[in-house]
């Protein structure tokens, strides 16, 4: 075991994934001779050299088109997106070709590619790098759609990402690369060598896609959520009195329903939270599907904390960025009405 | 609104320059401004020149056959009498196929079709020209491939018909075709998608150090699309070895290539790339031919991508579902000076004494009840209305490799209802 | 009044609205001389010229990036993309752009555009001629999106959309154009002119975006839907001997909450239909809405009643189609539970 | 994946071409094969030439100031010295603001900076060369536009503070100017979105029969995006009144242009969609004056769009969150054979008699006081961290023209958490 923040254990990843099989390639803007922006690829290129450190030309539509031919052509393209708020002019190949490419062929074509990205906001990025756009891609039926909350998940997610012959797109929280920020912007934020789960394995190892984790459990109220959120909520119920069983989903697609019915169901109370624009956001469905499945064990309307209907702002980052106070208050409603 | 209205007391006069068509239902066609050069007034550069130093090709018209029928000219290839009957026979089994799939659309056995009536020597000299380990990206419009590639007729037509035996399992419309085993990429309904992963499949082989080239189709009209440009970028930035051919059959539907070219060729495109652009008589067989096996053996040496455009004609409508006497002048077809691709190549194979018209009348007429016999066969083996079809439950196979839990219960979901 | 398809009706609002003011144009793929692969702006090229119906080259980025240019400079483009399957490489442009400018400039520059695009299924157009992507965009904060289901309501509502100062995407269930298709495809298709909603005011006229209607009350259960489905949903209610509320959206965002409210609230029971595929469609924020809002009141789960998560299948078209049965069922479930 | 393994006991022998950079940590920068050509050398076409036959200024490079500092050639313009000097000024005091505003990013005073180090001529000089009227859809390194218009300085640091001045409402990043009342497009993080923006104002201004033309400005790496396309495509289709720059300043963040530029100039890429393409020396006012000048004269007399590529040269790290030296060579900027443009023209005004060292550096000087006055005023109206700033609930504000009940809600629930 050793101590990695998100960072290093995404380049263990795939580091570990490029030794096993030169199929594997990391390739994007700024990811080979510099090491990506975040540094998540950083080291690559000396190792494997340009070809399978593969900078390319800032054209995201023309970087998926080319990875889609790249993976039918037997290689596992891993392509980094600079900030998921540049995805939209890949959304075109992603859609319409990637997602569909084994169903329309009848299964003779696929294209084995991970799509990693960061999301998210709390870095004063402003509207064109804090997005969370994830939800966009959970209503395209074909791709597997992962935001890990810590560097033990971000490794073995995206092993498995790197191993799996369907398409995932694979969303960082870049808030978190360096440490599991809680939401409160004041205080200087803690490093992941302090928490258990920025221990990381050295060794190659996956963990299944389409599993959530339980990472606290308890009787009153289930918070359903992933990525940065996860540390917020925690956050939020270490600071409060309220017994809350924590669920972090891990993969929005597949989505692990059992855990979440069997939590519900015990619980009667749900919050859900992510960071993305409330309309039409992932927590819709999740919101959904316990309604379809808990209804009957509900003992409160199930709530949503998100980020607002408006573009991520400047100057009022901590007021969009979902906090530990609307996460409590939100449980707070759940257990008093009745 | 209203507001700007009040303000608009002047009318504007629009200073905006809009391209016109070749011809409309209202006008004449004329076509007087092509003027096809003689064969020899071409030039066969070498296979690793500079995009820059044969930049004449793009302006030009690459031909091999004069008015004489007879082949001239630098770009003669070592193609034998043999191959060129072979490739006649290619073309008019296409033309039969394309006729009998039209017939059976119109009687409302298939839902929708495309002919590529008049550009069946780009698909079947180019599918000629290349190997067969060699992948294939084509547009919707490339049907001659496969007959390039001895593809099995009936299965063409089980996919027509989305029946039992439609190796897409029923899940693409008409013409969709995908067939792995001869190197043929699955067909998109998205327009040049496929031009960029032809690039990437290019760059894998040479990642892997492989000698397999790819190739792709767009038509005229789709050049405008993004995925062509990316194509040219990083077949260029990767000297990625790939033919990037653009069919230009003068019309995108109802919209002229005069919407597309950018008042050029569209070969001239590729030369700001360092990319060769060489512009070929499309209907001329052993044209088309000649400067694909240069393109082929381009890539093949290393000196990356080459842009062909194929100059030709979309002789009949754009689909079943259209009717381009709407939008183009009557029988436009007819004034196209560049002919018909299998009337010149047979007229070449008579000239130089290798076919006659009675052998050629059998041929048709043979192939005719070939597709005939063929189209028997797919319908017995089901239709898009009266099945048998891929069972129900199929449609959820493939979305991913392993159907998780939601499908499954959606599958049993279906049953139910 | 004059009896129209929504053929026929859409043309004539932007017949009329282009009589008004010189600003309005319309554009995109086979607009212009030939008047639309499905009519909708036959005529207008001789009408008012080249110029004002614009024939343009295929690229959907391409037009959407000039569209916006031309709204800065005062116009009021009428984009058509030709299917809404081929709306995606436009998604950058529509919402990077389009969907943000006002806010991003701190309202100096807008784009009064309106995005027509065909959608759904139902004519045998497989995966890239069927598609309902409606939901995607209702995640894109700063679009009107809409999706008539009658003739009356095209014309109004486009209108609206037209002299509206936001930008709209303006949805048109193409299996409706010629007639109020109910689902049941081996019948004869009913023509618009039988059909009082296709009795059309031939002069100007609007209709407010962001109001649902109720085109049949009822007392045992609301069903809440949109384009297509309101008619296979109103043959399912014929049919069977279920006093249900239905309601036609008519607007997705912004959403008329209060009048669906105002439903549940009375009838505790609510199916919503759509033809996109389920995961995250909008049907999941109108569901998630409802129990926010209506969670008292429920006495039975919500239904969804939605296309399948698979692309349109060419084969089995009218297994995927949602039809009346699977609402009929949806909403006897909803009245058995208790 | 495990499976692929087994197979490949044997080593891929990869054959991809993969660009190389002018220079990194490891290896000494080299510009040897950039050799300036005399400013005699060039040619000056008519303003409504074919695209094709001023092909050769794509490949060469427009210069006008000589190694003696004297103008030469045939793209001497009209520029008065008054001009001259007002540019050289204007350019002085873009400079000095990038100065002061990245010393206050790195003492934490803003979130985010971009410097414009060494480009100064290119905004500078094609601003005065354009009408006020005409529109500009800049990138982020343009802010010499904003100079180049009177823009108050004041104004842009309070954007970039997101103070309660901020005519963004603290809504962008520092540096995402938009200025209506300059007609400066509102700049979006999203590069090359604007490209084809400004061709669709052109077509608008074409279609309203004014006089107006658009201009706009990508940098040699976003060259690579779909839009740059679209921008080509449709001002060539339209022929719209506008003018397209690449400012090649030879890095796109750690990526070199040899990514971007395939291989030859980005100004040949035009040539192909019947655009003249120009390449001009970036870092000499004259030559950017002059080429903008002959442009914006093409434009306005219907002769469609215009490429430019400014050839030069980015001094500093792409923005403060870059470090240059882990990915070029040291002091590549020293080894730039295009010198800098405020030395060069200074160096002219003094060649001609017009200018001196004393003079220099007075301007220098006052300039960097008044921008430093500037900065105290706008610290006064607020900063990021302390405010004040615009009401919190204006954050809801022109998502929509009327703000529906929805956002109104959220605008209320955010009030209270
Ligand atoms: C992205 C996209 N936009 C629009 C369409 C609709 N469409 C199908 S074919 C076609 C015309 C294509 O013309 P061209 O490229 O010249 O090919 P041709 O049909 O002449 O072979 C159009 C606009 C589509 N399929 N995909
Ligand atoms: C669509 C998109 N992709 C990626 C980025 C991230 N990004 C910002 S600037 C930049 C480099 C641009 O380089 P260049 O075009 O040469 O302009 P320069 O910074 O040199 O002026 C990149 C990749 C972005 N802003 N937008
Ligand atoms: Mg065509
Ligand atoms: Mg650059």
């Amino acid at each position: 075991m050793a101590k990695m923040n998100m960072i290093q254990a995404l380049n263990s990843a795939m580091d570990s994934c490029m030794e096993l099989d030169q199929n594997v390639l990391v390739m994007g803007e700024d990811v080979g001779y510099f090491g990506g922006v975040f540094r998540c690829t950083d080291g690559l290129y000396k190792k494997y050299g340009a070809h399978r450190a593969l900078d390319m030309p800032i054209a995201e539509g023309g970087i998926m088109g080319v990875a889609i031919g790249m993976g039918v052509n037997g290689l596992r393209p891993i392509v980094e997106i600079q900030f998921s708020d540049y995805i939209y002019p890949a959304v075109d190949q992603i859609v319409s070709e990637l997602a569909r490419l084994r169903h329309r062929s009848g299964g003779e074509y696929f294209a084995p590619i991970v799509i990693r990205t960061p999301c998210g906001g709390g870095i004063r990025g402003g509207q064109t790098h804090s997005q969370s756009p994830e939800a966009f891609f959970t209503h395209a039926c074909g791709l597997k759609t992962v935001m890990p909350s810590n560097p033990y998940d971000a490794k073995g997610l995206l092993t498995a990402a790197i191993e799996s012959n369907d398409p995932v797109i694979f969303f960082e929280p870049k808030r978190i690369y360096n440490g599991p920020f809680d939401g409160n912007h004041q205080q200087a934020a803690s490093a992941w060598n302090t928490h258990p789960l920025g221990e990381v394995p050295e060794e190659h190892y996956s963990i299944e896609i389409g599993k959530a984790s339980v990472l606290q459990s308890g009787d009153d109220v289930t918070i359903i959520t992933y990525g940065n959120m996860v540390h917020v909520a925690q956050g939020a119920i270490n600071n409060s009195q309220i017994n809350a069983e924590l669920i972090d989903i891990r993969t929005l697609i597949p989505l692990d329903i059992e855990t979440i019915k069997a939590s519900v169901k015990k619980t009667g109370r749900c919050v859900i939270v992510h960071e993305a624009t409330l309309t039409s956001g992932f927590g819709a469905e999740i919101l959904s599907q316990v309604q379809e499945h808990c209804f009957w064990h509900l003992k409160a309307p199930i709530e949503r904390v998100t980020g607002w209907d408006t573009p991520y702002p400047h100057a009022f980052e901590w007021q969009y960025f979902p906090s530990q106070k609307r996460i409590t208050d939100a449980m707070t409603r759940t257990l008093e009405s009745n | 609104m209203k507001k700007n209205t009040e303000e608009n007391n002047t009318l504007y006069k629009s200073k905006l320059f809009v391209p016109k068509a070749s011809s409309r239902p209202e006008t004449t066609p004329d076509f007087s401004h092509i003027v096809p050069p003689a064969p020899s007034e071409s030039f066969k550069p070498d296979v690793l020149s500079d995009a820059i130093d044969m930049q004449s090709l793009a302006y030009g018209l690459v031909r091999v056959l004069g008015d004489d029928h007879l082949a001239a000219g630098p770009w003669i290839s070592d193609l034998s009498t043999d191959k060129l009957l072979l490739g006649l026979k290619k073309m008019m089994h296409v033309r039969a196929f394309d006729e009998r799939m039209f017939k059976m659309q119109r009687q409302g056995k298939l839902s929708f079709y495309i002919k590529s009536t008049g550009e069946e020597a780009v698909s079947i000299a180019q599918g000629m020209a290349l190997k067969n380990s060699d992948m294939l990206f084509p547009s919707y419009r490339q049907q001659g491939l496969l007959f390039a590639r001895d593809h099995n007729v009936v299965d063409l037509m089980s996919q027509c018909l989305s029946n039992a035996k439609d190796n897409l399992k029923g899940r693409q419309m008409p013409i969709m075709y995908s067939a792995k085993k001869h190197n043929f990429f699955s067909i998109s309904g998205n327009l040049a998608t496929q031009y960029s992963q032809a690039v990437g499949w290019a760059m894998a082989s040479a990642y892997k150090g492989e000698d397999n080239i790819a190739a792709s189709w767009v038509g005229d009209g789709t050049t405008a699309a993004a995925d062509v440009y990316h194509a040219l970028v990083f077949s260029s930035t990767y000297k990625a070895p790939v033919i990037l051919n653009v069919v230009n059959n003068q019309w995108a539907i109802s919209t002229p290539q005069s919407f597309a070219s950018a008042g050029t060729t569209f070969a001239a495109r590729s030369i700001g790339f360092s990319i060769p652009g060489i512009r070929v008589d499309g209907n001329d067989f052993l044209a088309v031919y000649a400067v694909t096996q240069w393109a082929a053996q381009r890539a093949r040496q290393g000196g990356g991508p080459t842009f062909i455009e194929l100059y030709t004609y979309r002789t009949e409508g754009h689909s079943t579902s259209d009717n381009p006497d709407a939008y183009r002048g009557k029988d436009e077809a007819k004034y196209w000076p560049l002919g018909d691709p299998i009337e010149r190549l047979k007229n070449h194979l008579i000239a130089i004494g290798a076919w006659d018209e009675n052998q050629h009348s059998a041929l048709a007429q043979s192939l005719e009840q070939s597709v005939t016999r063929d189209w028997k066969e797919a319908l017995a083996q089901g239709s898009l209305d009266n099945g048998p079809h891929w069972p129900l439950a199929s449609m959820f196979d493939d979305v991913f490799e392993q159907t998780p839990t939601h499908l499954i219960n959606q599958s049993q979901q279906i049953e139910e209802a």
